[in-house]
């Protein structure tokens, strides 16, 4: 795959994500509201649709295409999932500098949940975001490094894991975010932003596949 | 739900332009949400900012105006502004004594500041510290929670650190009086019905026709404890217990309080509750030097209030007595 | 419905002490639903009061103070005082220059304030003379009406009169400048929501999850037509429309402007209805002058607003922009 | 009826009309929600009360009671029925300073009528208290003077002609008190003030036939 087939992948992800965004926003806003404020949807919403217009007007390398996504979502999502996921795919996107490799995007994939970590102070275990990421990050180095599988069927796994992160999220009382101010009553109820973490590996895996 | 409004989409954007059509003394930066004083950056004094989601009004560009902020950033309803507007503003209410931030502590607000100052100190060199306000004494501070919500002891904060910017202090001094201010306050809050936000056009969480939330957060976020209705006296002894509890105050102290209207309660009712809330300190030997009813720190329709208690000391009486003039709060010498 | 209140009965008499306890410059008459200044009567100037139903705070005595009133009388929520506490209100008010009562056209209002004065001449020869404010433009004022209402428009009188009083206007100086205003100044009101009664508990008038109520007073008292529900745009054109067809300005000529909540409407979507009031305004060519938003006459819970222009000159820009600390209002030099 | 047996009369009478708003009183609130302020039951039922209360403490001729409840109503009603319940029954009171007679109570209900009519600035038609009134009034004097009927008798009628008069408040347009402010949309729906006068009548009459 050279370098301009990965960008049109990225232009295709980011579209196919703004749109899966704009079909569960209500839902994202249904969880949201009943262990937080009631907006995540139409935070994502908003903010990738703004990701795909500035896409629209940007041509160049993988690495400057996923960093300007990440400027967009910065500047436009707000709340928790703005530094968040905007800053994180900011700080990653330097890991795509020679372009989409099974090692680049390894590296990307570890960088991307490092700073998640750090920005949000927040571990594996908190219902966040967290616990899709980690087990999704964790399932793709090992199958790509250990088990030397490709790209592709490792991204597969990789959406199956953070699937179950997701899922592990209802169970468990929150320690971060909006959710922990509820204590045990959080219990029960599963994390809008791990669910849209989810929908946006799925949509990258859908592209992928094509 | 019905809302006095067009498209929930533009709602933040219109508000804010009625806003400075209300009050030629403010100005919008071009192409942001944020608003600042018309003459900023005003030279000789540090800049004050704030910023926070929507759906609080007045606060947080109520707050503009001598003797309290220089500018505040307005994000979606309930979502924290983005790091570049919160940067612009930054910089605009930079007079060359660099900028104090108020940040009331939400994840998301307080990543998007240190952001934002990250950005104002690479891009312009701009001097800048915040304080984080976590006054909601509703929250237990532990490892299992982000730790406390910055709610309505937030308007003191702006009113202290804005009296110290105006009489000159530097940033370290605003910073020492705006964290003293945030060590002595305590708020609860609760609501007898949710918030309705325009996006989502019904309420956030359902309460029962009995029910009411004790402890609820100012964004519709549930609170810590659902009961039965009770009487506005029980509501306000268990509120003013929570908050007395937590600030631990010697008998003859003085202190400041703020019956808060989240949005959908009549005057009328904060007057009843205010009765109640001076009697329990009367009771307790505490001395009230001054008492604000009223809506400061809103969350939308919400109906409910909360109660804020502050301890003076001389330096926080002056700071407060301090002239102000904004849209939101107005002291007169 | 749920409200923060104890037992209905008991509501007007807690606000009040609630009231007294926030505001230590006001004072209640002991015995009676009566607010004046702590140190009324003022000698040397004409008493200003002024008076009506409970359930419009900040309306009356929140408006007491420097500048404009001198002392309110609370009714029972929506019901006016009564007559022997309206005179003795004047008496307490009176320093010697006799009284000036601000009276709202309710019938209720008028004859309990009319059999007031009479009292107040007949028990301590008081001097008293008053203004009957009628400025909603919803009201035909025909033989087959009890005439305009008097609603958000009494807010400019408070100012108004209470500026030419302060200044040291005899009686018929300030009924002169308190007619004028009720002359230019008109008011037209909306409701989305009912409010509710601390009595009653439910709402007022039952309207449609899609309905709202146009031209609607200040009492839950339904208005002149119903309607579907429009957006903010919309309302504020019918609004503004009506009482500029009522007002027939000429272009040119210079206003200042209130956008009233009712009450459970956020101070938010005031905004975004003052953003599309100046634009109209701006369209007609009529310069606005100073323009209030917020909760001046509200009618407890309900959620709409009203809007009022009031027709300026030279004089009333001086009253208006006169300085007043009261509660529920501080205008500074 | 010595003076004494009048007196006791009227403080039977007033408890009774007291205890009548007190069951009725949110019948007359539901009748000016629809065309007025919601508040008609709860300020009669004040007023009621309070007369009571003063009237348990007052020894003293028939005008004297009367006045006396008239004053406790313009004391505690407020609103406009206040002035215009209390303040008429003041004015009234002096015409039975003579004790109660067909003669004497004909010339009270005379000065109430009037008394109500100026001070609201009302006339039948209005859709007010002056439509139950004014048949009441009429008719108790035609049946006393023209026919010679004994008061009780004469009382008797009124009262069937002030249930006519509340009856016909609600088929007409209101052009005074708050109802008028609903221009057209005030027909169809009964005064609540018309609509006290008749059970204070009612009282009266049953204590009267005792
Ligand atoms: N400190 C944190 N670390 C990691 N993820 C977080 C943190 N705080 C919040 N989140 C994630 O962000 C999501 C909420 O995003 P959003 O609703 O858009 O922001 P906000 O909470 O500011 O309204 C949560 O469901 C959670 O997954
Ligand atoms: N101008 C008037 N003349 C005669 N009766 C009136 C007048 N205005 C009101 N009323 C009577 O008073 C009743 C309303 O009383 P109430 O509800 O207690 O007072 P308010 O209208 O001040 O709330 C009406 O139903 C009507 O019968
Ligand atoms: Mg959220
Ligand atoms: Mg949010
Ligand atoms: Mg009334
Ligand atoms: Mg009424």
């Amino acid at each position: 795959m050279d370098r301009e087939t990965q960008s049109e992948a990225i232009h295709e992800a980011v579209e196919a994500m703004a749109d899966r965004l704009a079909e569960e926003k209500e839902h994202l806003t249904d969880l949201d509201s009943a262990i937080g404020d009631a907006d995540h949807g139409a935070n994502m919403n908003r903010g990738f649709q703004a990701a795909l217009e500035r896409l629209e007007e940007t041509d160049g390398d993988p690495a400057e295409l996923v960093k300007t996504a990440g400027v967009a979502l910065v500047s436009e999502v707000g709340g928790a999932a703005g530094p968040l996921y905007g800053g994180s795919l900011m700080k990653a996107s330097q890991e795509l500098e020679d372009g989409i490799t099974a090692e680049t995007t390894v590296a990307f994939a570890e960088r991307y949940l490092e700073t998640v970590e750090e920005r949000g102070k927040a571990s594996v275990g908190d219902k966040t975001m967290v616990d899709a990421i980690t087990p999704a990050v964790h399932t793709y180095k090992k199958a790509v490094e250990v088990d030397d599988h490709d790209p592709l069927e490792a991204l597969g796994k990789a959406v199956d894991a953070a699937e179950r992160g997701v899922a592990f999220t209802t169970p468990i009382r929150a320690k971060k975010g909006r959710a922990s101010y509820l204590g045990w009553r959080s219990v029960g109820h599963q994390d809008p932003g791990a669910t849209s973490t989810l929908y946006l590996l799925e949509e990258l895996l859908a592209v992928a596949t094509e | 739900m019905k809302k006095l409004i067009n498209e929930p989409e533009a709602v933040v954007d219109e508000m804010l332009e009625g806003m400075v059509a209300a009050h030629p003394e403010l100005r919008r930066l071009e192409g942001t949400e944020v608003v600042v004083r018309d003459d900023a950056p005003v030279e000789g004094k540090v800049g004050l900012v704030s910023g926070g989601g929507s759906g609080h009004e007045p606060t947080h560009a109520g707050y503009i105006g001598d003797g309290m902020l220089d500018g505040a950033a307005a994000g979606e309803v309930f979502t924290s502004p983005t790091a570049d507007q919160l940067s612009e503003m930054i910089q605009a209410c930079d007079g060359g004594d660099g900028v104090f931030c108020v940040v009331k502590n939400y994840e998301g607000d307080v990543m998007n500041f240190e952001t934002a100052v990250e950005m104002a100190e690479m891009e312009a060199d701009t001097d800048v510290e915040y304080v984080v306000v976590d006054d909601d004494v509703a929250v237990e501070d532990s490892l299992y929670t982000s730790g406390r919500r910055g709610v309505c002891g937030t308007i003191f904060v702006h009113k202290v650190a804005g009296a110290m910017a105006a009489s000159g202090g530097d940033i370290a001094e605003i910073k020492r009086v705006a964290e003293k201010t945030n060590e002595r306050v305590g708020t609860m809050g609760m609501a007898l019905t949710s918030c309705v936000t325009p996006d989502k056009g019904e309420p956030t969480f359902d309460l029962g026709e009995d029910e009411i939330e004790l402890g609820i957060g100012i964004h519709g976020e549930p609170g810590t404890e659902r009961t039965e209705i009770m009487s506005a006296d029980e509501i306000t002894e268990h509120l003013t217990e929570a908050v007395l509890e937590d600030l631990d105050l010697e008998s003859g102290s003085e202190v400041a309080t703020i019956v808060n209207g989240m949005g959908g309660t009549p005057l009328m009712e904060l007057y009843v509750v205010n009765r109640r809330l001076q009697e329990l300190l009367d009771d307790r030997g505490l001395d009230t030097w001054d008492a604000w009813v009223g809506d400061y720190m809103t969350s939308l329709d919400m109906m409910g209030c909360s109660i804020t208690v502050l301890e003076l000391d001389d330096e926080l009486k002056d700071l407060l007595a301090a002239p102000a003039e904004t849209p939101g709060l107005t002291v007169t010498e």
